[in-house]
């Protein structure tokens, strides 16, 4: 018979304001095995524990369950605890009594109750824990950063700094991502290719970073420490060493009809390109699905002019497999489609854009050079009106339900930036809420009204009218005047919604990280654990988790770096104790149970087994630890009842049963 | 192919040409209208209160003889076809629609939604085909540049009617296309024309009307094409630009009508 | 069993460990209500749910078991939620022939951040369980012990 | 029942998702016609203001043409509160936006059933 405490928390008036904590206590002493029980306001905090300490010295306690908050809050605190005082840390159980119990309850006799039966259910398990060792496994001292935007590359240039190899895989021909398709970044307005560009070559040259680009992850295998990953290095039909990045055969390519997917579709490049002049690698790839030599074996021009001989057209996709101890995703984002937003004329005209769309077209190297001009008709906008939360904060199925967080801020610079320079173009802004939480960046906001002139109305946009003349008729509302206003445009510019990049999904299943309705990863804790994901070992870098701005990316992207350094740090991990056994005497070695582990982690050995008296040799089931994650999907599917599953047995989860039903 | 048809009040007087040339149309393209015995009015406008049960009776006792019929049931008129497909989606899946319309009609089996609505269009483009339309086109309307104009009702709510894109439709422009005239794409064709608001207000019915018009004058279109005879009123009534049914197009470009010019 | 005015039904929740204990936890954090007669056992993935574990609770007095996991695709394991969903159809028609009606078992799947969708869930599966009474069948069936 | 709890069951609206954006508003063709603006038809309801926007002109002026529901990003659906004014406004008080002595006067030999229909759905019991 175990000796086992009981320890209710009040967690303050948390619980204590719904639920009787004595009448817990009182109750958990009719239990058969409790030898102790006892509440406390803060059963969490240092004096709480000390509390528990000495009962497990006092009372020889070999069982305590905790009736507190969720296990996923404070479980590992009180296994710290009891494992500091002696006791194996598996022998604690937690009975959730504040989440599952007080919180949702108002009736204090009910909630009572339920308590009362949260913790015999909890008494009844831990009578049947057996004190488990975790096993150990080795780190491998490499990180692999999924997504070569600034989330990516800076993640990677901080863990790399601190001295572990990073591999950084980017499925476009070069790193740089998003950012290096603006051209401006708020509140400062320093050029966002000046402080990317140094970035990327830092990542570039830096001996413990190598970077796949034109690459993508095909396939995950393995746990936190001990990661294989087969990266999917898809044919460049350019030999990288060869190649000298010289452009001529950029130049010379005849077939220049593809749409530049850098510039957002709104020019051509020719079939084998570089996305923009400072990609790095500076080395081109070809877009198989436009080149002529490819598709139809005549041509071969790039060849020709090619001084170095790096055109090779015959390159195959090439598979890397690698071992990584940690993974980070920083995939980022693109912007919503707006197939769905008719009333805005998207498609429809040429000069209604996106906002993206608007930061190629004021930058440089965009397919204006940086004039602000129309797409239809390359005359020079007099009159833009910039519509915000195309497609956020919409509960309908066109949009997105979140705000986007970077529109209010992008919209305010580009507004800034046309007063500028086209001061006799006038712009209006059709805002529900201008939002500028951020330093400095309220200030910004007002700097383009008060300062710029910029034209704020509140209220939003109905439908945009492409009218015979070539303008935009804007049919708008000014919400504060109670008017409706219809504004003769030149342009008209989309806040479009940011959604995740659509590859996220594919890759979190590999990961088998979590992902919300929205496509954003999950972290870990919203609040506590913001960069990891609940999966151990695979962290959260930049928008992939929800939408944020360059400095916030960049913070995060040093966080996560610190959580992976954290990880590479160690030697060895603890690996979770809880894994699936077979009992020998009952295994027939079916092999059902290797059928459905999706770790691989059941093989089976032909061993001499004692069964009773008579010695034979029988075909078993054998768990590997290491692989074991836990998941009890051998358990059930067990024909014979010989598979069960440590910290989660049969008997165990019967006696919680037993103990609700009771 | 045969469908149930609910030609609807207006189709039976002063909107003759769309009912006559939509069923010699249907003929000659191999499908079959069957009007319903015994229909009833429609009621114009679909009854939006949550609690209205008697206007919407008479949809039901047309949508119940169609699956009586073990038929589809189709409409000319987007007004028709706009209250049949809600009340439709009513009986589908709004629980205290279904009983109380049930209770008040006391059929032998309850009438659930089962019946699909379809509008002519909708028949057009998929039963026939457009691509099969335009082999059965004997005048073509080379030359031609006709205004789609779709109002309302065919298009709002796109949740229930999920006839078009509500905001950026393609299926009366496809029509034109296989008719061998020229489709004018102009950003009124989804606004309203005052539609019941004409009877009093004159003059905001114009104005709405003389925005639409004014704007597919402007994109060069020389006419409009419609299937509601409201819109087509109102329209009519605000414009020098004429009006016409869809299915007097039909008619002209399968020989069946004399072409106008 | 007379159904008493006052009679509460006993409500066995088994729910996974990554997505829908979580999902508990946030209906708790968001104040989100539902019957005390729903009590949450923990395991670490619906496909750890042996039969035999509803079969107990049956037979122990319960009257209504519902199994939360992961959506589909989004299981921590990959695949267990899938097992589950198998097991479980099979089981649930096998116990509403032997006359445990359809109504008091249920698998509903309900992620991290739907803590709404648990209070919902558990809301109305409780009120469809109070709607068929107390569980007598396995009592009848001298399952009871 | 009062009057708010009468409109929120007539038009099966919930004002409480409405996020003030104003595309309603901009979107209606009769907003000028209306002295209650149908972006402030969900204000009216939280505020238990019913009586004055049965009361108001835009009760009469709105022409189901259903664009602030197609646009509403929120799904509030604000045409079905000032239609749902209108059914409060008929059936409390017999009250019509047409009376029967108008009508022969307003009638042509071109005007289609469908109008008549139309109208006297929106404008009468």
């Amino acid at each position: 018979m175990r000796r086992i405490g009981v320890f209710v928390c009040h967690c303050g008036s948390n619980i204590a304001a719904t639920v009787d904590v004595k009448k817990v206590v009182e109750m958990a002493l009719l239990e058969q095995g409790v030898v102790h029980a006892e509440d406390y306001p803060y059963m969490c905090s240092e004096a709480g524990q000390s509390h528990i300490a000495e009962a497990i010295r006092e009372k020889q306690l070999d069982g305590i369950v905790v009736c507190s908050c969720s296990p996923r809050m404070h479980e590992a605190t009180f296994r710290k605890c009891a494992e500091k005082n002696g006791l194996n840390p598996y022998l604690v159980e937690i009975a959730n009594i504040r989440e599952h119990c007080s919180w949702i309850h108002k009736d204090m006799q009910e909630a009572t109750e339920k308590a009362v039966i949260l913790m015999r259910a909890a008494v009844a398990k831990v009578h049947l824990n057996a004190p488990l060792k975790a096993g150990e496994s080795a780190v491998t001292k490499r990180a692999l950063v999924i997504g070569g935007g600034i989330a990516g590359i800076q993640t990677a240039l901080d863990i790399a700094d601190a001295g572990y190899h990073v591999d950084i895989v980017e499925k476009e021909p070069s790193i740089g991502g998003r950012m290096s398709q603006l051209d401006k970044t708020f509140p400062t307005l320093d050029c966002s290719a000046c402080i990317l560009t140094p970035k990327m070559v830092e990542a570039a040259s830096h001996e413990n970073i190598t970077i796949h680009t034109w690459s993508e992850v095909e396939k995950v295998s393995g746990f936190v420490g001990n990661f294989t990953v087969d990266i999917r290095k898809k044919a460049r039909y350019v030999n990288m060493d060869k190649c000298t990045g010289c452009g001529i055969c950029q130049e010379k390519c005849p077939s220049k009809k593809p749409l530049n997917e850098f510039n957002r579709g709104l020019n051509n490049r020719s079939a084998i390109y570089t996305p923009f002049a400072q990609a790095i690698p500076n080395v081109p790839v070809i877009d198989a699905a436009a080149c002529i030599k490819l598709k139809t074996g005549k041509c071969g021009i790039c060849e020709k002019f090619c001084q170095a001989g790096a055109i090779d057209y015959a390159q195959t996709d090439e598979i890397i497999t690698q071992q990584y101890g940690a993974i980070v995703v920083a995939t980022g984002f693109d912007t919503i489609k707006l197939d769905k937003y008719g009333e805005y004329a998207y498609g429809e005209s040429k000069d209604v854009i996106t906002s993206l769309e608007l930061e190629r077209i004021m930058n440089a190297a965009g397919p204006t050079k940086g004039h602000l001009e129309r797409l239809s008709d390359g005359k020079a906008p007099k009159e833009i009106v910039f519509i915000q939360c195309v497609g956020s904060r919409c509960s309908d199925d066109r949009g997105k339900p979140y705000c986007s967080k970077i529109c209010c801020m992008y919209t305010a610079k580009h507004a800034m930036l046309i007063r500028d320079k086209y001061p006799d173009t006038n712009v209006t802004v059709f805002y529900i809420d201008v939002r500028t939480p951020g330093k400095n960046f309220d200030e910004f906001y007002r700097r383009a009204v008060e300062d710029y002139g910029v034209n704020y109305v509140k209220g939003q946009v109905g439908k945009v009218a492409p009218q015979s003349d070539g303008s935009l008729l804007v049919h708008g509302v000014d919400l504060l005047e109670n008017k409706q206003i219809l504004k003769k445009a030149d342009m008209v510019v989309l806040a479009t919604a940011i959604e995740p990049n659509s590859d996220v999904r594919k890759i979190a299943t590999m990961l088998t990280a979590s992902i919300d309705t929205n496509n954003f990863l999950t972290e870990a804790h919203p609040k506590l654990r913001p960069v990891e994901s609940p999966t151990a070992g695979v962290f959260l870098s930049g928008v992939c988790q929800g939408p944020k701005d360059i400095p916030e990316t960049v913070a995060q992207a040093g966080a996560a770096a610190v959580k992976v350094i954290g990880l590479l740090a160690k030697d060895k991990l603890k690996t979770n104790p809880c894994t699936a056994k077979a009992d020998e005497l009952r295994c027939n070695g079916c092999s059902q149970c290797a059928g459905v582990c999706p770790y691989g982690a059941i093989s089976y050995e032909t061993r001499q087994v004692n069964d009773h008296g008579i010695r034979e040799d029988r075909r078993i089931a054998v768990v590997n630890s290491a692989l074991c994650q836990g998941c009890g999907a051998c358990t059930v599917t067990c024909p014979s009842g010989a598979m069960d599953l440590q910290g989660f047995s049969n008997r165990q989860i019967i006696a919680e049963v037993d103990a609700i039903c009771r | 192919m045969k469908y149930s048809y609910f030609p609807g009040c207006t189709l039976r007087n002063k909107a003759k040409d769309l009912d006559d040339y939509a069923r010699a149309c249907a003929e000659k393209l191999g499908f079959f209208l069957e009007e319903l015995t015994d229909w009833q009015c429609c009621g114009g406008v679909y009854p939006l209160g949550a609690d209205e049960i008697a206007s919407k009776l008479p949809s039901v006792r047309a949508l119940n003889a169609a699956k009586e019929n073990g038929q589809d049931l189709v409409a000319v008129c987007s007004a028709c076809y706009h209250v049949l497909k809600r009340v439709n989606d009513d009986m589908a899946n709004v629980a205290d629609i279904q009983t109380r319309a049930n209770n008040y009609m006391a059929l032998p089996e309850p009438y659930m939604g089962e019946t699909k609505v379809l509008h002519y269009l909708e028949v057009l483009r998929d039963v026939v085909g457009f691509e099969n339309l335009k082999k059965q086109v004997v005048n073509p309307l080379t030359g031609r540049k006709i205004g789609a104009y779709y109002g309302c009702l065919l298009l709002r709510p796109s949740s229930v009617m999920a006839f078009d894109d509500p905001e950026n439709p393609t299926i009366l422009e496809d029509f034109i296309r296989a008719l061998g005239a020229e489709p004018v794409i102009y950003p009124y064709r989804n606004e309203c024309c005052g539609g019941y608001i004409s009877i009093k207000e004159k003059e905001q019915a114009a104005a709405l009307c003389q925005r639409i018009t004014e704007s597919a004058a402007g994109f060069q279109a020389d006419c409009l094409v419609t299937a509601c005879p409201l819109c087509k009123y109102n329209l009519s009534n605000n414009s020098e630009l004429p009006v016409v049914y869809f299915t007097e197009l039909l008619a002209e470009a399968l020989g069946i009508k004399e072409v106008q010019e | 069993m007379p159904v008493t005015e006052n009679w509460k039904p006993t409500i066995v929740a088994f729910c996974c460990n990554w997505c829908s204990y979580a999902g508990a936890d946030l209906a708790g954090s968001s104040r989100l209500a539902y019957p005390a007669d729903v009590k949450i056992i923990k395991v670490p993935c619906s496909c750890r749910v042996n039969p035999m574990f509803i079969l107990r609770a049956f037979e122990k007095g319960a009257d209504g078991v519902i199994l939360c996991g992961c959506h589909p695709g989004d299981c921590h394991y990959s695949t267990g939620n899938y097992y589950a969903r198998r097991r479980m159809t099979l089981l649930f028609s096998m116990l509403d022939y032997l006359g445990v009606e359809d109504g008091r078992t249920r698998v509903e799947w309900v992620s991290a951040a739907e803590g709404v969708k648990f209070s919902e869930t558990m809301n109305s599966f409780v009120e469809k369980v109070r709607g068929l009474g107390p569980n007598v069948r396995l009592g009848d069936l001298r399952c009871r012990n | 029942m009062n009057q708010v709890d009468e409109i929120k069951q007539i038009s099966g609206v919930n004002p409480l998702k409405c996020m003030k954006c104003g595309k309603c508003s901009a979107s209606c063709p009769s907003f000028y016609e209306m002295d209650i603006k149908p972006h402030q038809f969900v204000s009216y309801v939280i505020n238990d203001d019913v009586q004055a926007l049965a009361n108001s002109r835009s009760a009469w002026k709105c022409l189901s043409c259903f664009a602030c529901i197609e646009r509403c990003p929120r799904n509030v659906q604000p045409g079905k509160l000032i239609d749902a004014a209108r059914q409060i406004l008929i059936r409390q008080r017999g009250q019509e936006g047409l009376s029967a002595d108008e009508i022969p006067a307003l009638l042509d030999e071109d005007m289609p059933q469908q109008l008549l229909m139309s109208a006297f759905r929106k404008y009468r019991r």
